[in-house]
C-alpha cells in the first residue's frame, strides 16, 4: 500500500515533467508533422536562460519569488527569439518533405545548437537550486517530497489546461485544429498557413523551454542535458498518438508510472522498461493509444 | 549545391594542407607532436573532458616554456617544442579507433594521451599495438584493460578504478563507521555496473555483517532521480553509496539533499572532487568522497603540487580537481620517459620502441604523489590515494575536505599479476599498508 | 546482366589495386566506408518501398557481435566466413519482426524500429558476458587459413570489405530490376493498387525488412573485424541515424551512391573534427542540412535522371 | 430455402449479393442490398452521390466490409475476403480516383500490374523481360496508350490515367471488371472516344463488366441493364430504357441531371 503510493506520487511527479516536455513535441508534430529531436536542444536553451537570468535576479536582490516568472520569461524569450529564426531561417525550406527526412533535418539541427549552446555559456556548469527550495517539503506517507516537485505536477496540469482550452475554445485554436487536420483546405478556406505553422512551433518550442526553465533549478546546467529527454519524449508521444494533446497526457502517466514500477520493483530493467512499453503500445495500437486510422478515399 | 560543391573543395584544401603539414613535420625534428583526445561535448565534456584539456593546454604551455619546476624543467620535451591535435572523444568507440588510426597515420603525431571512457580504451589499445605506436590512456577506469590483454605500446599513467572502492570501504573501517546495512546507486554501464561490484566486494571482506538492500541503476544521463530517491528512502540504511559522476551526480545531489537523505544516512560518492567547485555549499557537509587519486584538495603537499595548482588556478580561476591531476602527470610522466630516451639516444628524437622502453616500468614523482609503472610488466600505474569527508567554509566560500586519509597504492591496488576481481574475492591477499599518513593540511590556495 | 557482371568485375579489380596505392589511415576510412555502406545499402532497400528503418543499428550489432562471439568462442576467423554469418544471425534474429513490421507505414515504421534497436542496446549493455557497454575486443582474422601480419592486415580488410561491398551492390542492382524489386518500388507510390493487383504487399515488405537486416549484418561484421572491437553503441539511436542519413544522402534511385555517401559522411566527420575539434558536430550538421536542401532526391540523382530505371 | 437451392442459385449467377447492409454513422449506405449477376452482363450501377454505388462495389471488392448480408462470386462466399484473395477470383476494378504508380513510367505500371498477376515475385529475375514487354505493350495498344510507354504517369492527363487505369485491371484477364466512374473528371468531348476504347478493348475478351456511372447517354448507350440506387435501396433494376423512364429513378437519380 505504502509502496503503492509511493509509485504512483514518483510516476506522476515524473510524468508531469515529461508531459510538458512531450506536449510541445506533438503539439510541433500535430501542426508541422515534424518529428523534433532538436526538441530536446531547445529544452537545454530554456535551462540555460534560465540559469542566467534567475542568477541575475538573486545577484538583483529580489526577493526568491521572483525568480518562478524569471524562468517564465527566460522560455517565453528563447521561445520568441530562437524559434522563428530556427523556422524561417532552416526549417520552412524543408516542408512538405518526407516525415523521417524532416527527422533528419532536425538532428542536424540538434547537433548544430549542441555546440552553439557550448560556444554561448561554456562548458562550466549552471546552478540555479534557489527556487527548489521555494516551497518547502511535503510529506507523502513516509516519503518527504520536494514541494518545488509537486508544483510541478499543478504546472503540468495548468499547462495542459491552457493548451487544451486555447485549441478547443478559441478561434486561433480552430484554426489551428484545422491545419492539423488539413493543410490544403486549411489555405483554400483562406487561413495563413505559414502563419499558424510558425505559431505552433514557436509554441511548441516555448514548452521545450519551459521544461528546461523548470528542470533547471534540479540539475546542473551543462553540456549533455538534451540528449537525455529527447528519446524518452519521443516514446511519450509515439505511445499517446503523435499530434494528439490527451495522448501527449497518457502517454507521459503510462510511461513515468512504467519506470517508477521498474526502479521501485526491478531496478534492472530500468533502462529499457520505457522502451518496452513503447513497442509494445505500437504493436497492439500502431498510430499510438489516441490516433485512428482514416480510410482512405477511392 | 553550390554551397555543397564549395564545402567539399575546402575539404579538399584541407587535404592538401595538411598533407604539406605532415610533411613539414615528418622532416623537421624539433616539434614532438601529441594528439590528446578526451571528451569536448556530451555528458563527460564538463566534468572531465575539458577541464583535462585546460590542464594539458597550461601544462604544455610551461613545459615549452620551460616554466616547470625541476625535473620538468628541460624547455618542451627535451628541446624539442610541443605541439598538441585536440580531438574530440564523443561519439563513440568506432569513431575513436578511425580518429586514432588518423592521428598516427595521417597526422604523424609521435604519442597520443587520451581517452575518459573505458569502452574507448579497450578499442584503442589493440590498434595502437598493431600500429606499433605509443599510446597513454591517462583516464579511464576499467582493470579489463591490461588484464585481459598484453601490450607493449600501451600505458596507463593512472591506477585502475578498483582502488577508488577498495579505498572507500577501508576509509569506513579506518574511521570506525558502523555500517549493518548500505543502499547503492550507480549507472547503469560499465562504470556503474563495476563500481557497484568493487563496492560490494570490498564490503564483504571488511564488514561482512553489513547488508546491501536497495540497489538502483539508473540509465547513464537520467537527470531526473526523484523515483530513485524514493525508492533508496524507502529503507533506513546506515549508509548509501555512488559511484555517480558529473551532471548525473550534481543532479543526484541537488534532488536528495532537500529530502534529507544525507542527514538519514551516510553517503559516501566514490568519485566526487570535480562536483565541490561548482555546488559550493550546495554539497552536505559530511559527505564522504573519493578523487580516483590523491587529487586537488586531498593532494599531498609539496612544492611541485603548489605550483600545478597555482598554475592551474591562476589560468581558470578554479582549482584543478581529478581531471586536470591525471592529464598531468600523464605528461609529465610522458616528458621524463622521452627525455630519458633521448639522453639513450645520444639527443636525437627516439623510436617509438626506445619510447616507450623507458616509460615502461618508471616512476615519476606527479603532484598528486609518486606515479609506478608497476602493475601489468610495467604498463599499468598504481598510485597512493585518498577519502575525505566535506565541510563547507564560510570564511573561504568553498567546500573543503577534512578528515583526509592516505592510502599507500599498495594498500588499495593488486599486487602484480593478480587480477582485480580475484584480490577483491581473495580478502585483499598481500595488500600492504604500513605507509599510512593521517591527515595533513591541504595545499595554500 | 553480362554488362552488370562485367562491370561489377572491373570495379572490382580497380578497387584492388587503387587500395594498393592508398595511405593506411585511408585504406581504413574506406573499410569502414564500404562496411557502413554496406548497412545503410539495407536502408536504401526499405526505401525503395517507402519505408525508412531508423534502427539499422541493431542489425549491425547483431551481425558484429555474431561475428565477434563466434571469433572468441568457436574459433571461426575467416574473413570471408564471418560476414556472411554476421548477415545470415543479423537475419535470423530480426525475421520473426519482418511480418509485424510490415504493417507499419512512414514515422511509425521507423520509430518502432528504433524502439526495437534501443531494447536491443538496453539488453547488451545489461550482458556483463559480452562486456557491457564496454563492449570486447575481436583479435584478428585470418584469410582462407593463413594468419595475417601487421603490415598486411589492413590491406586485406580492405580487399575484403571491398569485394563484399561489391558483389552485395551488384546484388542488390540486380533485386532492383527483378519483378519483386519494381512491385516494391510500386508499393511506395501505391499499396492498395498492389494488393488490387493480387500483389502481396506484406510479404514483400518482409522480405525487404530481412534482406536489409542480412545487409545489416554483414556490414556490421565487416565493421567490427576492422575495428577488432565490438560495443552496444552500434545499436544505439545515433548509430542508426546516421545509416539513415547516408541512404538519404545517396537517395533510392544508386547503389554506387550508396558507398560513395558512406564515403562522404566518413571524410567530412573525420576531418571536421580533426581540424573543429570543438564545434566538429556543428560542421557536421550544416553538411547535412545543405545536402537535405540541395540534393532532394540524393547524391544518386547527380548522374541517374529521374525517368530511366535504375 | 434449402442449401442445395442456394448453391444452385448462386451457381446461375457469377455474382450474387444477398441482404447487404452498411451504415457510416448515421449515413445507410445500403440497406437490404439483393443483387444478382449473370456472366456476360453489361451492368451500370446509376444514383446521386452518396447513394452506395461505389459502397456497393467496395463491399464487392473487399475494400468495405458489409455490417451484414453474404456476398456470392461463382458460387463462393467472398465477403470476408481481402482485396487480394478477391481479386485472385477473377474480380478486377478500375477506381473513381485512378489508383497507379506515378513516380513509375506507364510501362512499368503494366509490369506492375503483370508481375502481381503472376503471382511469382523473384527477387533475381528481371522485370522487364522480353515477353512481359511483349504483354504489356500489347495491353497498351488496346488501351491506345503504347506510345504514352516511356512518360512517367505524374506527366499524364486526365482521360489517359483513367485509361491506365482500367488497363492495369484489365491485363489481370479478370471475368468480372468493376468500373468505378470511368468518366468522371473526363471533358465531355473525351467521354465518349474514351468509352469506345475502354469499350474495344473489352469486347476482345467475354467479360461481365459493372459500371458506376452519372452520365446517362453513357449508361443508354454502352450497358443492357441499369440497376439505380437511392440512399442505399435499389429502386430500379431494368434495361435501361425501362428503369430510366420510371418515376423514382426520374425524381432521385437522372431528375437532376436533366432538370
Amino acid at each position: 500500500m505504502q509502496l503503492a503510493l509511493t509509485i504512483l506520487v514518483d510516476g506522476i511527479s515524473y510524468a508531469s515533467w515529461l508531459f510538458i516536455v512531450a506536449l510541445g513535441l506533438t503539439l510541433v508534430f500535430g501542426v508541422l508533422k515534424i518529428l523534433n529531436i532538436a526538441h530536446g536542444s531547445f529544452y537545454a536553451l530554456g535551462a540555460y536562460a534560465t540559469a542566467t537570468a534567475v542568477a541575475w535576479v538573486n545577484g538583483a536582490g529580489l526577493p526568491p519569488m521572483w525568480s518562478l516568472p524569471t524562468m517564465l520569461l527566460a522560455a517565453l524569450a528563447v521561445a520568441l527569439l530562437v524559434a522563428p529564426l530556427t523556422e524561417r531561417g532552416l526549417l520552412r525550406f524543408y516542408y512538405g518533405r518526407d516525415e523521417v527526412l524532416l527527422v533528419l533535418v532536425t538532428y542536424a539541427m540538434f547537433l548544430m545548437l549542441e555546440d552553439t549552446t557550448k560556444l554561448i555559456w561554456g562548458a562550466n556548469p549552471y546552478y540555479v537550486s534557489e527556487p527548489y527550495a521555494l516551497f518547502g517539503n511535503i510529506d507523502i506517507g513516509h516519503q518527504s517530497y520536494v514541494g518545488y516537485d509537486l508544483f510541478l505536477v499543478l504546472l503540468a496540469l495548468l499547462v495542459g489546461a491552457v493548451v487544451w482550452w486555447c485549441l478547443n475554445r478559441t478561434r486561433t485554436g480552430k484554426i489551428v485544429t484545422a491545419v492539423i487536420h488539413s493543410p490544403e483546405i486549411a489555405s483554400s478556406m483562406g487561413v495563413n498557413v505559414s502563419r499558424v505553422y510558425m505559431g505552433a512551433f514557436v509554441a511548441g518550442i516555448f514548452l521545450a523551454a519551459l521544461g528546461g526553465a523548470f528542470t533547471a533549478p534540479m540539475i546542473s546546467v551543462q553540456p549533455g542535458v538534451s540528449v537525455g529527454v529527447i528519446i524518452i519524449s519521443f516514446a511519450v508521444v509515439i505511445i499517446g498518438g503523435l499530434g494528439s494533446i490527451e495522448g501527449a497526457a497518457i502517454g507521459a502517466l503510462i510511461v513515468g508510472l512504467a519506470r517508477a514500477c521498474a526502479v521501485h520493483l526491478m531496478p534492472v530493467a530500468e533502462l529499457f522498461s520505457v522502451y518496452l512499453v513503447m513497442a509494445l503500445v505500437l504493436v497492439f495500437r500502431p498510430q499510438g493509444l489516441f490516433q485512428r486510422i482514416q480510410a482512405r478515399k477511392i | 549545391m553550390a554551397q555543397f560543391s564549395r564545402f567539399m573543395n575546402r575539404n579538399k584544401l584541407c587535404c592538401v594542407a595538411m598533407g604539406f603539414l605532415c610533411a613539414t613535420s615528418a622532416v623537421a625534428q624539433e616539434t614532438f607532436k601529441i594528439g590528446i583526445v578526451s571528451f569536448l561535448s556530451g555528458q563527460a565534456a564538463e566534468s572531465f573532458g575539458i577541464p583535462a584539456v585546460n590542464g594539458a593546454k597550461v601544462l604544455i604551455e610551461a613545459f615549452n616554456k620551460g616554466q616547470a619546476p625541476a625535473p620538468f624543467n628541460k624547455p618542451g620535451i627535451g628541446g624539442m617544442q610541443i605541439e598538441a591535435i585536440y580531438i574530440d572523444e564523443a561519439g563513440g568507440a568506432t569513431k575513436q579507433v578511425q580518429e586514432l588510426r588518423n592521428l598516427y597515420e595521417r597526422e604523424k603525431v609521435d604519442v597520443v594521451v587520451g581517452y575518459v571512457g573505458s569502452g574507448d580504451c579497450l578499442a584503442v589499445a589493440p590498434v595502437a599495438e598493431e600500429l606499433k605506436k605509443f599510446l597513454i590512456l591517462y583516464d579511464c577506469g576499467t582493470p579489463r584493460i591490461f588484464e585481459d590483454n598484453t601490450f607493449r605500446y600501451v600505458f596507463r599513467t593512472a591506477a585502475h578504478a578498483t582502488m577508488d572502492n577498495v579505498a572507500m570501504a577501508r576509509y569506513l573501517q579506518a574511521r570506525k563507521i558502523p555500517v549493518n546495512s548500505y543502499s547503492m546507486i550507480n549507472q547503469d554501464y560499465a562504470w556503474g555496473q563495476d563500481s557497484r561490484k568493487d563496492f560490494m566486494l570490498s564490503m564483504a571482506n571488511l564488514y561482512p555483517q553489513a547488508k546491501p538492500a536497495v540497489d538502483q541503476l539508473p540509465k547513464f544521463g537520467a537527470g531526473q532521480y526523484g523515483t530513485e530517491i524514493s525508492a533508496l528512502m524507502s529503507q533506513p540504511v546506515d549508509l548509501i553509496h555512488s559511484s555517480l559522476w558529473g551532471g548525473d551526480l550534481q543532479a543526484f545531489i541537488l534532488q536528495s539533499a532537500p529530502r534529507g537523505m544525507f542527514k538519514k544516512s551516510q553517503v559516501v560518492l566514490t568519485a566526487a572532487d570535480h562536483v565541490l567547485p561548482g555546488l559550493g555549499n550546495k554539497m552536505p557537509d559530511g559527505t564522504i568522497i573519493g578523487a580516483r587519486g590523491a587529487y586537488g584538495l586531498m593532494a599531498p603537499p609539496s612544492p611541485l603540487n603548489t605550483w600545478w595548482w597555482n598554475t592551474y588556478s591562476k589560468a581558470y580561476n578554479v582549482y584543478p580537481v581529478q581531471a586536470p591531476y591525471r592529464m598531468a602527470q600523464a605528461l609529465m610522466g610522458l616528458k621524463l620517459a622521452v627525455e630519458k630516451a633521448m639522453a639513450a639516444n645520444k639527443g636525437k628524437k627516439p623510436s617509438t620502441e626506445i619510447m616507450a622502453a623507458s616509460l615502461r616500468g618508471s616512476e615519476w614523482v606527479s603532484p598528486a604523489g609518486t606515479i609506478r609503472m608497476a602493475l601489468s610488466n610495467g604498463q599499468q600505474a598504481i598510485q597512493d590515494t585518498a577519502i575525505g569527508r566535506t565541510k563547507w567554509s564560510e570564511e573561504k566560500k568553498m567546500v573543503l575536505l577534512e578528515d583526509i586519509q592516505r592510502f599507500a597504492a599498495t594498500c588499495v591496488n593488486p599486487p602484480l599479476n593478480v587480477k582485480s576481481e580475484d584480490w577483491l574475492k581473495s580478502g585483499f591477499a598481500g595488500a600492504k599498508c604500513d605507509s599510512q599518513v593521517a591527515n595533513d593540511k591541504k595545499p595554500k590556495k | 546482366m553480362q554488362r552488370l557482371l562485367i562491370s561489377s568485375g572491373l570495379i572490382l579489380l580497380l578497387g584492388w589495386v587503387a587500395g594498393a596505392f592508398l595511405p593506411r589511415w585511408l585504406q581504413f576510412m574506406f573499410t569502414m566506408a564500404m562496411a557502413n555502406g554496406l548497412v545503410s545499402l539495407g536502408i536504401v532497400l526499405l526505401m525503395r518501398g517507402g519505408v525508412v528503418a531508423f534502427g539499422q543499428g541493431l542489425m549491425a550489432a547483431l551481425g558484429g557481435y555474431a561475428a565477434a562471439l563466434v571469433f572468441l568462442h568457436w574459433g571461426w576467423q575467416d574473413a570471408l566466413l564471418l560476414p556472411l554469418l554476421g548477415g545470415l544471425v543479423a537475419c535470423l534474429l530480426t525475421a520473426p519482426f519482418g511480418p509485424l513490421l510490415a504493417r507499419y507505414r512512414g514515422i511509425f515504421f521507423s520509430m518502432l524500429t528504433l524502439a526495437l534497436s534501443m531494447v536491443g542496446y538496453g539488453i547488451l549493455v545489461k550482458t556483463d558476458s559480452v562486456g557491457g557497454s564496454d563492449g570486447f575486443n575481436m583479435g584478428r582474422v585470418t584469410l582462407l587459413g593463413q594468419t595475417l601480419a601487421d603490415q598486411h592486415v589492413s590491406m586485406v580488410l580492405f580487399s575484403v570489405t571491398w569485394m563484399f561491398a561489391v558483389v552485395c551492390s551488384m546484388l542488390a542492382k540486380l533485386y532492383f530490376s527483378s519483378t519483386r524489386g519494381l512491385v516494391t518500388q510500386a508499393i511506395r507510390d501505391n499499396e492498395l493498387r498492389v494488393e488490387y493487383m493480387g500483389g502481396s504487399v506484406a510479404n514483400t515488405m518482409a522480405i525487404n525488412f530481412s534482406l536489409a537486416a542480412f545487409l545489416g549484418g554483414m556490414g556490421g561484421a565487416l565493421a567490427v573485424m576492422a575495428l577488432g572491437h565490438i560495443d552496444p553503441n552500434f545499436s544505439y539511436w545515433t548509430t542508426s541515424g546516421e545509416f539513415v542519413f547516408v541512404a538519404i544522402l545517396a537517395g533510392t534511385q544508386s547503389v554506387l551512391a550508396v558507398m560513395l555517401s558512406s564515403l562522404v559522411l566518413e571524410m567530412v566527420r573525420s576531418f571536421s573534427s580533426a581540424y573543429f575539434p570543438s564545434t566538429w558536430q556543428l560542421a557536421l550538421g550544416l553538411f547535412l542540412l545543405l545536402v537535405i536542401r540541395f540534393l532532394p532526391e540524393g547524391l544518386g540523382s547527380l548522374w541517374t535522371n529521374r525517368k530511366s530505371k535504375p | 430455402m434449402d442449401e442445395q437451392k442456394v448453391q444452385a442459385m448462386s451457381q446461375a449467377f457469377l455474382l450474387q449479393a444477398r441482404g447487404l447492409n452498411k451504415q457510416f454513422g448515421a449515413v445507410v449506405a445500403a440497406s437490404d442490398l439483393n443483387i444478382s449477376i449473370r456472366a456476360g452482363e453489361r451492368v451500370s450501377l446509376i444514383g446521386s452521390n452518396g447513394a452506395g454505388k461505389t459502397t456497393f462495389v467496395n463491399m464487392i471488392t473487399g475494400y468495405v466490409k458489409a455490417d451484414s448480408g453474404d456476398i456470392t462470386f461463382q458460387g463462393q462466399a467472398i465477403q470476408s475476403f481481402t482485396p487480394r484473395q478477391i481479386m485472385r477470383l477473377g474480380v478486377a476494378r478500375s477506381f473513381q480516383i485512378p489508383q497507379l504508380y506515378p513516380s513509375l513510367s506507364v510501362l512499368d505500371n503494366m509490369l506492375v500490374a503483370l508481375a502481381c498477376h503472376d503471382n511469382r515475385l523473384s527477387l533475381w529475375r528481371t522485370a522487364h523481360s522480353s515477353s512481359a514487354h511483349e504483354r504489356a505493350e500489347q495491353v497498351l495498344s488496346r488501351f491506345r496508350l503504347l506510345d504514352q510507354r516511356q512518360r512517367r504517369v505524374a506527366e499524364l492527363p486526365g482521360g489517359m490515367r483513367k485509361l491506365l487505369d482500367i488497363a492495369l485491371a484489365m491485363t489481370g484477364e479478370p471475368k468480372l471488371l468493376l468500373l468505378d466512374e470511368p468518366t468522371s473528371g473526363v471533358a465531355a468531348e473525351e467521354k465518349f472516344p474514351m468509352m469506345d476504347t475502354v469499350m474495344q478493348a473489352l469486347n476482345d475478351q467475354p467479360l461481365t463488366t459493372l459500371f458506376v456511372e452519372h452520365d446517362m447517354d453513357i449508361v443508354s448507350r454502352y450497358c443492357d441493364r441499369v440497376i439505380a440506387f437511392y440512399s442505399g435501396r435499389v429502386i430500379a433494376d431494368d434495361v435501361p430504357s425501362v428503369a430510366l423512364a420510371q418515376p423514382d429513378v426520374r425524381r432521385y437519380v437522372t431528375g437532376e441531371t436533366h432538370a
